[in-house]
């Protein structure tokens, strides 16, 4: 009889109870509208990987870090110079000594206790120490740090270093009481480093606006306000801290399309993400939604593998620059919201950026930058059966080519990332794969999951050509040393390309010591020239900043390079219902 | 009155090629306690007739004419629903295929307590464990067996179960089709003569549908010989075997073999009358090109109702040669 | 008599009757059975939609010559350069790249085919190929076999390849049908192996056996022919479980970034954020992919229908016991 | 065959194929190009880092023998570290294990029933129009592209009539509110599967509509519906208690076969609707090159498809009295 049963009453009832209990949420969800008001409820991509400082490198985790932990100094949303943050005032520099005086602020952690010179000293100590990567690289030139009272400190240097203050000082300093346990039970264990990045934090201990009450794994973040927070009510660089929102929350939603439908919908007030342009019509119509739009200090690019032939020709690699159409891919594939770029260093740091540089196959029509690239290319050596361009001077299918010792080229992939992570490079691939055809030069161009291609590439340097970017460029070009001075290429290096010219060797490495910036000015001008010439990267284009908030709930973000998504905004942004 | 008065009643098939007739104007009376044996090759249309009785027809089948009129009510004229509380209450039936006829996934006692339960709804559990406990015994299956799933019998014992299903309701008619057909020759006797006790016992009429004529010899009074649709020979039993008419029943029986030997209807052959009926069936005898003595005629005139004794008819317009 | 049934007789009296009466035998077997697909409306549906993409395949090479704007991968228009709604200039609107999204569509309907049919075709034959072997081979050959036929069964096809093209970086889309292929055999070969096992007990594979054909003749001459039209109804079901998983992928954003895909249109849809503001975008390839899964599915099942005897039966079905 | 044998053989081979599955991964990762090292090393790791690692994972030893540390580290549920997390790969999984079984085995056993019912009720009015359109309505669920109907219902039943939320498990304002009971908090995560759990259920349930509808067409050709029906039962205790029950053999049977299959889906609508499932993981892994991760979250798939597939053929086995007696 036990098959009777299923059959008969136990489907009815199952399917009725079903039904009822569907209904029963569909009630529940209407009533669940009530919101609190003083809640900032931020959208996210993905989730943060993790929340130990020592081992976030993801752009979601350094978000939520960014409001727990804080700096000596951070960027002036105007004028980008250092501010104090941390610190009462700026640095003092003793050239005999080489060292740097801070004096902190009156600031005090979460747990109420003082901010004080020795988590200074042990932030730097353990970084050292560790040997943290990310952060020892613009430590490792810190010959002692030494707090002179509780809250003073000082850094003596082993050399003059123009990074310090443009990138050391905006590190993010840790409590002593929380991380001197970590790092002594770490030190015990058969790798330290491992078992400090690996340790788990439940609670972060911070000095920022807001501290860590909950993470859901996987749903979300619950932060509050820090009653602690040394900014709370007084001016930097001319801004009234708040912050004014009591708690935060992120909201992890996976895709670019729901955070935007809740944007809209008003599930939630920011949605912390560069969105594609595609969005920007439709939330520009919604009347409760603002969409930000800001320069980013990014380059997108184009690199080759110069220790192999024929990359390692640079007339193969201008010909290759001037065959490619920026302001196509600007026009198209980024929806024009983006700047092209000429050299390494984006054209909007004006200080830095050098004007004169060759600009290949700019303003050229198609045709015309086929018979340029050919030019140039013929003039090298190389040689087709069908040549792009025949005799009459029309543009044709050309054959394969062949390099200079009359060998066909053998195909070649062009590395991108996988469109899911950044579709605009993975077209980008394609479409340059198809104007090097047009040359006869046999690209292809093939997605690669990112982890796996950052390995080819920084690690192995097995590939032949590749397109990858870097969302958040520092302000300082220290950056343009590491991409090409010869030292770098190692595996793991960041000399990706492989490039080598003892002549930006020279220049980099003056460049470093320089610490009179009219002078570093001048190398880093000429670096941008030299590396142009060789175009062993070639440098694409430098995306816009998409950011869109709600309006209904807060406002008064504040808007700088990169964004709408900094500490300032967090900390000023109000709740419209308040002010009522 | 007769409890069973089919009068007239042809069947026939959709088929993709049009219909199709199965069962042609076959008219035959049963009375209570009797046996009627139905016997013809496969597909002659037998259990269609069997089928019609109940309602019982393939979807795609359909009664064209004719009457069915059980103790006087006309089966055809009633709804489904009187249908279903007549059926099993008044005629049941045996199933061809035992082994199939049971479903696998119930217990045995379980599917014979739903027919008791469908028709009886006033029966107590009690009542009900009693029927049933007086019906294994009658079949003689032991009574810790009643629950037991049909993949736990015997080929006999399902049959004996399925009769023993057959006969919970107390039908006034059983049809019986092919009941022994898939069985051993020694399983299929004892079942023959169960059915028999049975019949004796609780004086119901059956119906005994079977190719195999000796099977049917065994149990019943009146015979019908079906052939492609058609009855081409009725009577009582020792009128049909005794003095078989109809060259297809002749043929049939010289065929087969009896536990006694080969039927011996040759031995005291009474006198064949030659009276035909006046009605005539359209088309030709369907036997006539496997008939062994057809004749000229046989291929073009339809056959003629021959009456040889007020009991016996047979279907043919041969006359006087049957030796 | 059943088709089936017809079948074998055919087969076993295959040195009896003559060639000629066989091949008008064929013929009518082919037109009964075509009679009776064509009856079935959901063969009916199906096969006009088979058409309809058929139809949109061979059309894909024509956009490209009508103007070199209109190719699918590389054309662009030169006077749009974001995501347009519809024209008459381009019927279904163009991409945000300005890549007229009809003569997309009509690509993916080629890819659709291509890697439907081709993966299709390959685990049938596979799956032909084992099941036969399985079936004809005896226990042990069979018991393994189709133990390593239900162990393929149970792995999620779609997951197992994200897990290859992580380990194996991006595949191809050649290597994409090869892999659907290899996960997509054992349904048919538990179906061709029950059907070898009937058959190999007919009297005339037996004949065959005693007039000592080899067991490979045996197979390929008297098996084959015989299992050949089941072998050819899964082909119809694997041929939408391929496409399904492909688009999968490059809705993920695995596929073969050369391909106009239906799944790779869509990710771009969704990639580009244009999911919810560019219905003529997101609707078409989405239906597409839906629509031809379902046309081979229901010319799979019009077929199951001609093809089982036992289904057939059931014709017209004036239920409530007449 | 009694049942507890059955079981035991069953479970056996599960565990068999698992060891297949288990061998066969391990091996496709020694055999994909690159050193399984590199694999294995997160890209701030120093080389001693690197060695030290090699020695732990046991990476220099012959191949056999890095196997019988895989097999090791799998029983004492050492998965490795994952790459993008920083955490142990088995508490992510336990994290995200339930959460799927959760979606998936709901979604499965009310598609598995509603499909069952309606293929029951369907096959008894086969030729007539509401059988062929309800086939033909079926057969365009059933082949419904999945992702794309997903965002379809997030847009429409989420975001534009705004029954559902849009993605994820939780709302967080719910989960912060110190207020809020057991019962609120459980009626919210209800109240986010109920999308997806949509999207699975329509999918899903035209597939086993149609088995079931094929299945009891097989079925009522039976001769003991004959018997049924000359019972004088009604077409509906026919069709419920003989029919039926019958029919649904087969179905429970190509239930376990497509599993596989439904996992697939899982895995897409997991992605789709952001809900914190394995399936979203293992496509989040791969797109993150986390292999440990993947590694660990593809055989914890295979695991729930075999167990999956063993609590079926245990169904099969109580609903199939030859089997059980």
């Amino acid at each position: 009889m036990k098959v009777f049963f299923l059959f008969s009453d136990f489907y009815r009832k199952t399917i009725a109870a079903s039904f009822l209990l569907a209904l029963c949420f569909v009630l529940a969800s209407c009533s669940n509208g009530e919101k609190d008001g003083a809640i900032l409820r931020i959208g996210m991509i993905e989730e943060p990987r993790t929340l130990n400082i020592w081992l976030a490198s993801d752009a979601n985790s350094r978000k939520v870090i960014s409001l727990i932990y804080q700096p000596l100094y951070t960027y002036d949303p105007d004028t980008l110079d250092l501010a104090p943050w941390l610190a009462q005032s700026m640095p003092e520099y003793d050239p005999e000594t080489i060292s740097y005086t801070v004096q902190l602020r009156p600031a005090k952690w979460s747990d109420g206790t003082e901010v004080t010179a020795h988590d200074v000293v042990f932030t730097v100590d353990l970084i050292k120490d560790f040997q943290v990567p990310r952060y020892y690289s613009q430590w490792q030139f810190v010959k002692k740090t030494v707090a002179i009272d509780e809250k003073t400190v000082r850094f003596y240097l082993a050399e003059p270093r123009a990074i310090f203050l443009t990138r050391t000082l905006v590190n993010y300093i840790v409590p002593k009481s929380q991380w001197a346990p970590i790092a002594e039970k770490a030190k015990t264990m058969a790798n330290p480093l491992i078992a400090l990045m690996n340790a788990r934090v439940e609670k972060p201990l911070g000095s920022g606006p807001y501290v860590l009450a909950q993470w859901r794994e996987g749903a979300f973040l619950h932060l509050v306000k820090n009653d602690h927070f040394f900014g709370s009510g007084i001016e930097i660089s001319n801004r009234k801290l708040g912050p004014h929102a009591d708690a935060i929350l992120f909201k992890i939603y996976g895709t670019a399309d729901v955070g935007v439908l809740a944007l809209k919908k008003d599930t939630i007030d920011f949605f912390w993400w560069s969105i594609q342009p595609g969005y920007i019509e439709d939330l520009e119509k919604d009347e409760n939604t603002k969409v930000y739009l800001s320069d980013r200090s990014a380059l997108y690019y184009m690199g080759f593998n110069v220790r192999k032939p024929p990359f390692s020709d640079p007339a193969f690699r201008r010909a290759a620059n001037t065959v490619i159409d920026k302001n196509f891919i600007i026009e198209r594939v980024l929806q024009g919201y983006a700047a092209r770029m000429d050299s390494i260093v984006p054209s909007e740091n004006l200080f830095w950026y050098e004007e004169h540089l060759p600009r290949y196959g700019q303003g050229l029509s198609r045709d015309d930058r086929i018979k340029k690239a050919h030019r140039l290319l013929s003039e090298n050596g190389y040689t087709w059966e069908t040549a792009p361009v025949n005799r009459s001077g029309e543009v044709v299918t050309p054959s394969r080519i062949l390099l200079p010792d009359g060998r066909p080229m053998d195909d070649f992939t062009i590395l991108t990332p996988p469109a899911d992570y950044d579709p605009a490079r993975a077209t980008c691939g394609v479409i340059i794969q198809e104007w090097l055809k047009d040359l006869g030069i046999p690209a292809s161009a093939r997605p690669m999951s990112f982890g796996a291609l950052l390995q080819r590439i920084k690690d192995r340097h097995d590939f032949d050509t590749f397109i990858l970017g870097y969302g958040q460029l520092a302000l300082d070009p220290d950056y343009l040393r590491s991409f090409f001075h010869s030292a770098n290429n190692r595996p793991g290096g960041w000399n990706m390309s492989g490039y080598s010219n003892p002549e930006f060797d020279r220049l980099a490495d003056e460049s470093v010591q320089a610490m009179d910036p009219r002078i570093r000015q001048e190398l880093i001008r000429k670096m941008q020239q030299v590396v142009m010439e060789d175009v062993p990267y070639i440098p694409l284009y430098n995306p816009a900043a998409i950011e869109a908030v709600g309006e209904k709930r807060f406002t008064g973000w504040e808007q700088m390079i990169d964004g709408i998504g900094n500490i300032w905004s967090i900390c000023r942004v109000k709740s419209t219902e308040a002010d009522m | 009155m007769p409890l069973l008065d089919v009068d007239n009643l042809t069947i026939a098939y959709h088929t993709r090629s049009g219909p199709v007739t199965a069962v042609e104007n076959v008219s035959f009376r049963l009375e209570r306690g009797k046996f009627l044996g139905i016997v013809g090759e496969s597909g002659c249309g037998k259990t269609t007739i069997g089928m019609s009785l109940l309602g019982l027809l393939p979807e795609n089948g359909f009664v064209r004419e004719g009457r069915i009129l059980f103790e006087g009510s006309d089966l055809l004229a009633l709804s489904q629903k009187e249908l279903q509380a007549f059926r099993w209450k008044k005629i049941s039936m045996i199933f061809q295929a035992a082994m199939n006829a049971l479903n696998p996934v119930h217990r045995v006692g379980d599917q014979i307590i739903e027919a008791i339960r469908i028709h009886n709804p006033e029966f107590s559990e009690e009542r009900i464990q009693k029927e049933i406990k007086e019906l294994y015994d009658l079949v003689d299956i032991p009574e810790q067996r009643i629950f037991d799933y049909p993949h736990q019998y015997s080929g006999g014992m399902k049959q004996r179960a399925v009769i023993a299903m057959a006969l919970s309701c107390r039908p006034d008619l059983v049809i019986a089709d092919e009941p022994t057909t898939a069985l051993d020759v020694i399983v299929q006797d004892q079942i023959i003569r169960k059915i028999k006790d049975i019949q004796r016992q609780r004086g119901i009429a059956g119906i005994f549908i079977s190719h195999d004529i000796g099977v049917v010899a065994e149990a019943c009074q009146d015979i019908m010989v079906m052939y492609r649709g058609k009855i081409v020979e009725q009577g009582k039993r020792e009128e049909v075997f005794v003095a078989p008419v109809h060259p297809y029943t002749i043929a049939l029986l010289s065929s087969h073999l009896t536990i006694d030997g080969v039927f011996d209807f040759h031995a005291d052959k009474p006198e064949v009358a030659c009276d035909f009926s006046p009605d005539f069936f359209a088309g030709v005898c369907g036997y006539a090109e496997s008939c062994s003595r057809a004749e000229a005629q046989c291929f073009t005139a339809p056959p003629k109702w021959r009456e040889i004794t007020p009991t016996h008819k047979a279907l043919c317009r041969l006359c006087g040669q049957n030796d | 008599m059943t088709i089936t049934s017809n079948r074998h007789a055919a087969y076993s009296m295959e040195n009896v009757i003559d060639k000629k009466t066989r091949r008008s035998y064929k013929r009518q077997r082919f037109s009964a059975g075509w009679s009776l697909f064509y009856k079935n409306m959901v063969g009916k549906i199906g096969l006009y939609l088979l058409i309809l993409f058929g139809a949109m395949a061979l059309a894909s090479y024509i956009p490209p010559l009508v103007d070199p704007m209109y190719h699918p991968m590389t054309g662009v228009d030169p006077l749009i350069s974001y995501a347009s709604p519809p024209s008459w200039r381009h019927w279904l609107g163009t991409d945000n790249i300005g890549r007229d999204i009809f003569s997309q569509l009509l690509t993916g309907a080629r890819v659709a085919f291509l890697v439907g049919v081709s993966a299709a075709f390959i685990s049938i034959v596979l799956g032909t190929l084992i099941g036969m072997i399985a079936g004809y081979g005896g226990r042990i050959a069979d018991s393994l076999l189709m133990r390593f036929a239900d162990m393929i069964m149970v792995m999620p096809s779609l997951l197992v390849i994200l897990l290859l093209s992580v380990l194996f970086g991006q595949l191809s889309i050649w290597i994409i049908v090869i892999l659907i292929a290899l996960f997509r055999w054992p349904a048919v070969a538990r179906v061709i192996r029950s059907q070898t096992l009937t058959l190999k007990k007919r009297p005339f594979v037996d004949m065959a056996r005693v007039a000592g054909a080899s067991h490979i003749r045996i197979i390929f001459r008297h098996i084959l022919p015989n299992v050949l039209p089941m072998a050819l109804l899964y082909m119809t079901f694997r041929v939408t479980s391929a496409i399904i998983v492909e688009a999968a992928l490059a809705f993920l954003g695995f596929g073969d970034p050369n391909t106009v895909s239906w799944g790779m249109m869509l990710q771009w849809v969704w990639k580009t954020g244009h999911m919810f503001q560019a219905p003529y975008w997101l609707l078409p390839p989405g239906i597409c992919i839906s629509l031809i899964t379902l046309s081979f599915y229901m010319m799979g099942r019009a077929m199951e229908e001609v093809l089982d005897p036992r289904l057939r039966k059931i014709q017209k079905a004036d239920y409530a016991a007449s | 065959m009694n049942l507890k044998s059955l079981l035991l053989r069953r479970s056996i081979e599960i565990l068999v194929v698992f060891g297949i599955i288990m061998t066969g991964l391990f091996l496709l990762f020694h055999a994909a190009p690159g050193d399984p090292i590199s694999m294995m090393v997160d890209l701030t790791m120093t080389p001693e880092d690197v060695e030290r690692m090699v020695a732990q994972l046991g990476l220099d030893q012959p191949i056999w023998i890095q196997y019988l540390y895989y097999i090791k580290n799998f029983f004492t549920g050492n998965f490795g570290t994952s790459f993008h997390y920083g955490r142990p790969v088995i508490e992510i999984i336990s994290e995200r294990l339930p959460n799927t079984i959760l979606l998936f085995t709901t979604a499965t056993i009310l598609a598995a029933m509603a499909g069952v019912w309606l293929g029951k009720i369907i096959a008894w009015y086969k030729g007539k129009a509401i059988d062929t359109w309800t086939t033909i309505f079926a057969l365009v669920c059933n082949t419904l592209f999945l992702p794309w109907i997903s965002l379809l219902f997030i847009w429409f039943f989420a975001y534009w009539v705004g029954w559902f939320p849009l993605s994820g498990m939780m709302t967080p304002e719910i989960w912060v509110n110190p207020e809020a009971g057991f019962f609120a908090k459980a009626v919210d995560v209800l109240h986010h599967m109920l999308l997806p759990l949509l999207t699975l259920f329509i999918v899903n349930t035209g597939s086993y509509l149609l088995i079931m509808r094929s299945s009891m067409l097989e079925t009522i050709k039976e001769d003991y519906i004959l018997t049924a029906r000359a019972k004088g039962l009604s077409e509906k205790q026919v069709r419920n208690r003989h029919a039926a029950p019958n029919a649904l053999l087969p179905v429970v049977t190509s239930v376990g076969l497509s599993l596989a299959f439904s996992v697939n889906g899982g895995a897409l609508t997991e992605t789709v609707f952001s809900w914190p499932g394995i399936g979203r993981e293992l496509i989040f892994a791969v797109s993150n090159s986390d292999y440990p991760l993947a590694m660990a979250s593809f055989l914890f798939i295979a695991l729930v498809v075999l167990v999956a597939n063993l609590i079926v053929d245990i169904l099969y086995a109580y609903l199939d009295p030859r089997i059980s007696y």
